[in-house]
């Protein structure tokens, strides 16, 4: 019934910007090139009747030939729910910030920097968020490899007379 | 009967008695020499009290906390809990005594030195009983007031010196707070030195024979309680070590037996403030004749103690712009209204009974 | 004039701090006592949640989901574990339903006890800290007694529920649910009716309507901002769509509000609880699921109500039995945003308060 | 007027100085923990047919266990050890055990002074425990 509604205006905004709409467990999933992104977040959240103003989540994917990097919207006024995906290019993860159209945006980008190496273009402070700044690598990125639990399960004996 | 009435003044007067004695000892009980002795004994009495005050009011205070929150508090050491305190001091004396790098050695190690010798000073004007001041100075009043303010030097000390921020923001804090509060607490007690017509404490007390004057002047003890808490740094007016922000302020950095000098100096203030409060306000040494009186100044010193954990353990802390406007706006202006009402009574009362 | 001026001092506040809740830092710039800039400093609780759940089965990260938001275990089984029964499409039955309701509750409960109680430690308000986490006691030992565990409790399965509670679960419970109006009662006497308490925490740290939906904030902040969304009433996920109860709102969008409405909000738990217990059917408690728990290709979002705001499990899945990209959307990491920008202007005094008002748990922060 | 709430608050931490303590005196009195308490992990070594079930499904691979053969062609245990320092107390292992072998103990007074003893040989603790009681 709501997705109907919804569906109409995404499938209009996914022609304009040449995106894929899919269905997923009852949410609409638009899928469209990063370069769109601004465009597609900004007609998203001036829907008309069905406005998707609210950036629930923003994470990255990595999707082993490319990322994705996938904004969760919502509204705080209805029960319409959107997924958009932008695909990133793996060798060059660059993307606009969405800090211009949501402030929210912000430490979740800073995290998906952090986490994927995925570059937001014009935000205001793109800082790893968790890790330390001289942290080399990108943790959640598929081909990241992580120590062995033989070395991380080194626990420092006492010494005698300590 | 009789022999009951003379055992009652024996105990009343036990020290001046003990105290007659040793002088009874020198060949002229006026010279120099006894007075001095007489001197030194005042003053080991007077640190007895500081220290034993600090002793009982640690472990009273771990208690009080332990009560409010449905706990028994310390119940390991000794008969329910009681050795605590030695124990924590034992454990103090064997600390390492640090002195933060770049700290500014000489003031740091001095403040709390000083902090310890204040109370000691204040305690030595308190009447304890009939003829029990250590020292009967005419400006009691005065010297008290004069000698706790210093103390706002020594947090500014503590807090300079420990090269530290938190430490700065509290010695900070702990400036604009204490001389802010001093006003108010002088103001307060004037209207009993204008009943009285007296800065001596001894005087005070005396005048106090039929009514403590926290009866005449409800206005100024309210105000003298809010204005002692805040010169004290005690909750709900702890901004200076106010654990939540500045860590622990001034002490921040303090280890081991110089962390427990401070200690020891707060609850010596808490002791003589409560002391000064129950000799302006409650009467003193005044009470029914069945306990020798510096029983009753204890008991009421004891109460106002307990008065000050009770509100410690309770109330959340004040911010620091309602502390000022607090002291100004508030408790200044009550204290002069409450000198004007003070002068106005006894305008009356003069004129009613003077005819 | 640079003489009027004084100088900047760079405060640097936490890991090991007092009142940071754990685990958090901020580089407060101070200009006297007042916050001119706040720069908050992540990751020292970070242990990687999303790359764990990549090397760990559907069912071995239940526990680790506990360590999220510790003080709502059960939420974040909840979220997680009905993130991946709609995945797989699983119907689990009514009275496990109704359990998850009754702990999900009790945990709301627990949450917002804690965050009353530290609030009140943040201003020195040592009495009505204990006096919330004595009551809380009462719900941890009902965690203890049907799953086990005191704080992490891992009492959820994907299919159901791990445990029936006890017989002496259903006494205790009444017994707790009959005391809550004393309780609630004490703890506004001593802290929100007290005007200390209402002084440093009325009009303080205003968080606007519009702020707070371009910031992303969910929960309790945002409800105190004025904006009546609640997730089990605008989606309503198990059951609360069976259940009679209002969505706290409040308009004072300052840093009493945030704290207020979490007594409200335990009035309203407590209101579901009573009709859970009510209502309350027999039967198994676990759904018919597979063994070894293999969900389609796909992926999935799933989004409750914590304590603490909107926690979300984004879970794509590539068949297999581990999860591909397993998203968790933290509530209280997204509502700190708000902290640099509602706390400048105030003193530090109040930053630490609108941080407690936040009821920011660092093991959802950092994950 | 203003005061009244901080007198309530004053009159609500009297009521509670004079009321009843709600605290347990812990090392003297033990408390009675309910019996689903997983603080621990107690294994009955008869019963454990080696199935490997508790190993796969801890998260954090603590549990290892090897087993040989006997005449009967059946599984025998030969050695369980659990590195408790990676444990979570979860509980799943206990779970998912077919014949109840490993179950949760409530002995919680767990602490150690060396590393090396975060390895429990579940067998050995097992035999101790019998000892003790």
């Amino acid at each position: 019934m709501e997705n109907k509604k919804l569906s109409r205006y995404v499938d209009e905004l996914a022609a304009r910007v040449n995106g894929v709409v899919e269905e997923s467990l009852g949410v609409l999933v638009l899928k469209v090139q990063a370069p769109y992104i601004i465009e597609v977040l900004r007609g998203a959240k001036e829907f008309p009747f069905v406005p998707c103003d609210f950036l629930h989540d923003l994470c990255g994917v990595d999707c082993g030939d490319h990322f994705e990097v996938v904004y969760q919207l919502s509204s705080l006024h209805g029960p319409q729910l959107l997924r958009v995906k932008a695909i990133v290019d793996r060798e060059n993860p660059v993307i606009d910030s969405a800090t211009h159209v949501w402030e929210g945006a912000n430490y979740l980008e800073r995290e998906a920097y952090d986490m994927f190496g995925i570059k937001f273009k014009g935000h205001p402070n793109l800082k790893r968020i968790y890790m330390w700044d001289d942290f080399e690598g990108y943790p959640l990125r598929k081909d990241y490899v992580t120590e062995p639990i033989e070395v991380r399960n080194i626990v420092r004996t006492r010494i005698e007379g300590e | 009967m009789e022999t009951l009435k003379y055992l009652m003044e024996t105990l009343n007067n036990l020290f001046l008695i003990i105290a007659e004695f040793i002088r009874g000892l020198f060949a002229d009980p006026h010279s120099v020499w006894a007075n001095l002795t007489m001197n030194v004994i005042n003053f080991i009495i007077v640190v007895i009290i500081v220290v034993l005050a600090a002793l009982i009011l640690i472990l009273l205070e771990r208690k009080v906390a332990g009560w409010t929150s449905q706990r028994p508090g310390p119940n390991r050491l000794g008969p329910r809990g009681w050795f605590q305190t030695i124990a924590d001091a034992l454990k103090l004396m064997g600390k390492e005594d640090v002195t933060p790098a770049g700290a500014d050695k000489f003031i740091f190690k001095i403040a709390p030195m000083i902090i310890f010798c204040l109370p000691m000073m204040t305690l030595a004007v308190i009447p304890y009983g009939r003829g029990m001041a250590p020292i009967d100075i005419d400006l009691g009043i005065f010297y008290f007031v004069a000698i706790s303010s210093i103390s706002t030097l020594c947090f500014l000390m503590a807090g300079w010196g420990s090269n530290n921020k938190y430490s700065l923001l509290g010695g900070m804090r702990a400036v604009a707070q204490m001389i802010s509060y001093e006003i108010p607490l002088l103001f307060s007690l004037l209207g009993v030195v204008m009943i009285t017509q007296s800065f001596n404490l001894g005087v005070i007390v005396e005048a106090q024979d039929t009514i403590p004057f926290i009866v005449l002047q409800p206005i100024a003890f309210v105000i003298f309680m809010i204005a002692g808490l805040a010169e004290l740094n005690r909750a709900p007016f702890d901004l200076v070590e106010a654990d939540q922000e500045v860590v622990a302020g001034p002490f921040t950095e303090y280890t081991g037996l110089r962390w427990g000098l401070f200690f020891l100096g707060e609850y010596g203030n808490m002791t003589a403030m409560s002391a000064l409060a129950a000799t302006v306000f409650l009467g003193g040494w005044q009470g029914p004749g069945f306990l020798p009186g510096y029983v009753w100044f204890f008991m009421k010193v004891g109460v106002m103690i307990f008065i000050m954990m009770w509100v410690r353990w309770t109330f959340p802390r004040i911010r620091i712009d309602h502390l000022m406007h607090l002291a100004w706006k508030v408790l200044l202006p009550l204290s002069i209204v409450n000198i004007l009402l003070t002068g106005l009574g006894i305008y009356i009362y003069r004129f009613v009974m003077g005819g | 004039m640079s003489i009027d001026k004084t100088q900047e001092l760079v405060l640097n506040m936490g890991p090991q701090h007092p009142s940071m809740h754990g685990l958090f830092r901020m580089v407060v710039h101070l200009e006297g006592e007042t916050v001119t800039h706040i720069d908050p400093k992540l990751g020292y609780l970070h242990r990687g949640m999303e790359k764990l759940a990549e090397s760990r089965t559907y069912s071995q990260f239940i526990p680790y989901t506990d360590r999220l938001d510790y003080l709502a275990s059960p939420h974040n089984n909840w979220a997680y574990v009905q993130a991946v029964e709609k995945l797989m499409g699983v119907e689990i039955p009514e009275r496990a339903e109704y359990l998850r309701i009754i702990f999900g509750e009790l945990a709301r409960i627990a949450s917002h006890q804690v965050c009353i109680a530290s609030t009140a430690l943040d201003m020195a308000g040592w009495s009505a800290w204990s006096y919330a986490f004595r009551d809380r006691e009462r719900i941890c030992d009902m965690y203890e007694m049907t799953a086990g565990s005191r704080l992490t409790v891992n009492i959820m399965r994907i299919g159901g529920m791990s445990a029936e509670p006890p017989e002496e679960f259903w006494p205790a419970l009444q017994s707790f649910l009959d005391d809550t109006p004393e309780m609630l009662e004490e703890y506004y006497g001593i802290f929100f009716g007290n005007e200390i308490a209402m002084g440093r925490l009325k009009n303080v740290g205003i968080l606007t309507k519009e702020m707070a939906e371009n910031l992303s904030i969910t929960g309790p902040v945002l409800r105190a901002s004025g904006v009546d969304f609640d997730v089990r009433k605008a989606e309503p996920y198990s059951i609360y769509d069976r259940f009679d109860f209002k969505v706290p709102v409040r308009t004072g969008c300052d840093s009493y509000d945030r704290t207020i409405i979490r007594m409200d909000e335990i009035v309203e738990s407590i209101k579901i609880i009573k009709q859970a217990v009510r209502d309350i059917p027999g039967g198994p408690i676990m759904a018919k699921v597979p063994k070894v728990i293999k969900p389609p290709v796909g992926e999935v979002y799933h989004r409750v109500e914590n304590p603490k705001g909107e926690l979300g499990f984004y879970i794509v899945s590539d068949g297999t039995t581990k999860p591909s990209r397993l998203r968790i959307r933290p509530a209280t990491f997204i509502n700190l945003q708000m902290l640099p920008i509602v706390a400048k202007g105030w003193k530090i005094q109040d930053v630490v308060a609108i941080f407690a008002t936040l009821d920011a748990v660092l093991g959802e922060v950092d994950k | 007027m203003f005061g009244k709430g901080l007198l309530q608050g004053l009159g609500i931490t009297f009521k509670r100085m004079v009321g009843p303590n709600i605290t347990e005196f812990y090392p003297e009195e033990k408390p009675n923990l309910p019996i689903r308490v997983r603080s621990s992990m107690g294994l009955e070594k008869d019963k454990c047919i080696s199935c490997n079930m508790c190993a796969m499904a801890c998260p954090n691979s603590v549990i290892k266990l090897t087993s040989e053969k006997n005449e009967a062609n059946k599984k025998v245990l030969k050695t369980y050890h659990m590195d408790v320092g990676r444990c979570l107390f979860c509980g799943m292992c206990a779970e998912v055990c077919p014949t109840k072998a490993l179950k949760v103990t409530q002995e919680f007074e767990n602490a150690i002074y060396e590393p090396e003893d975060m390895q429990w040989d579940m067998i050995k603790r097992a035999e101790r425990k019998g000892k003790v009681e």
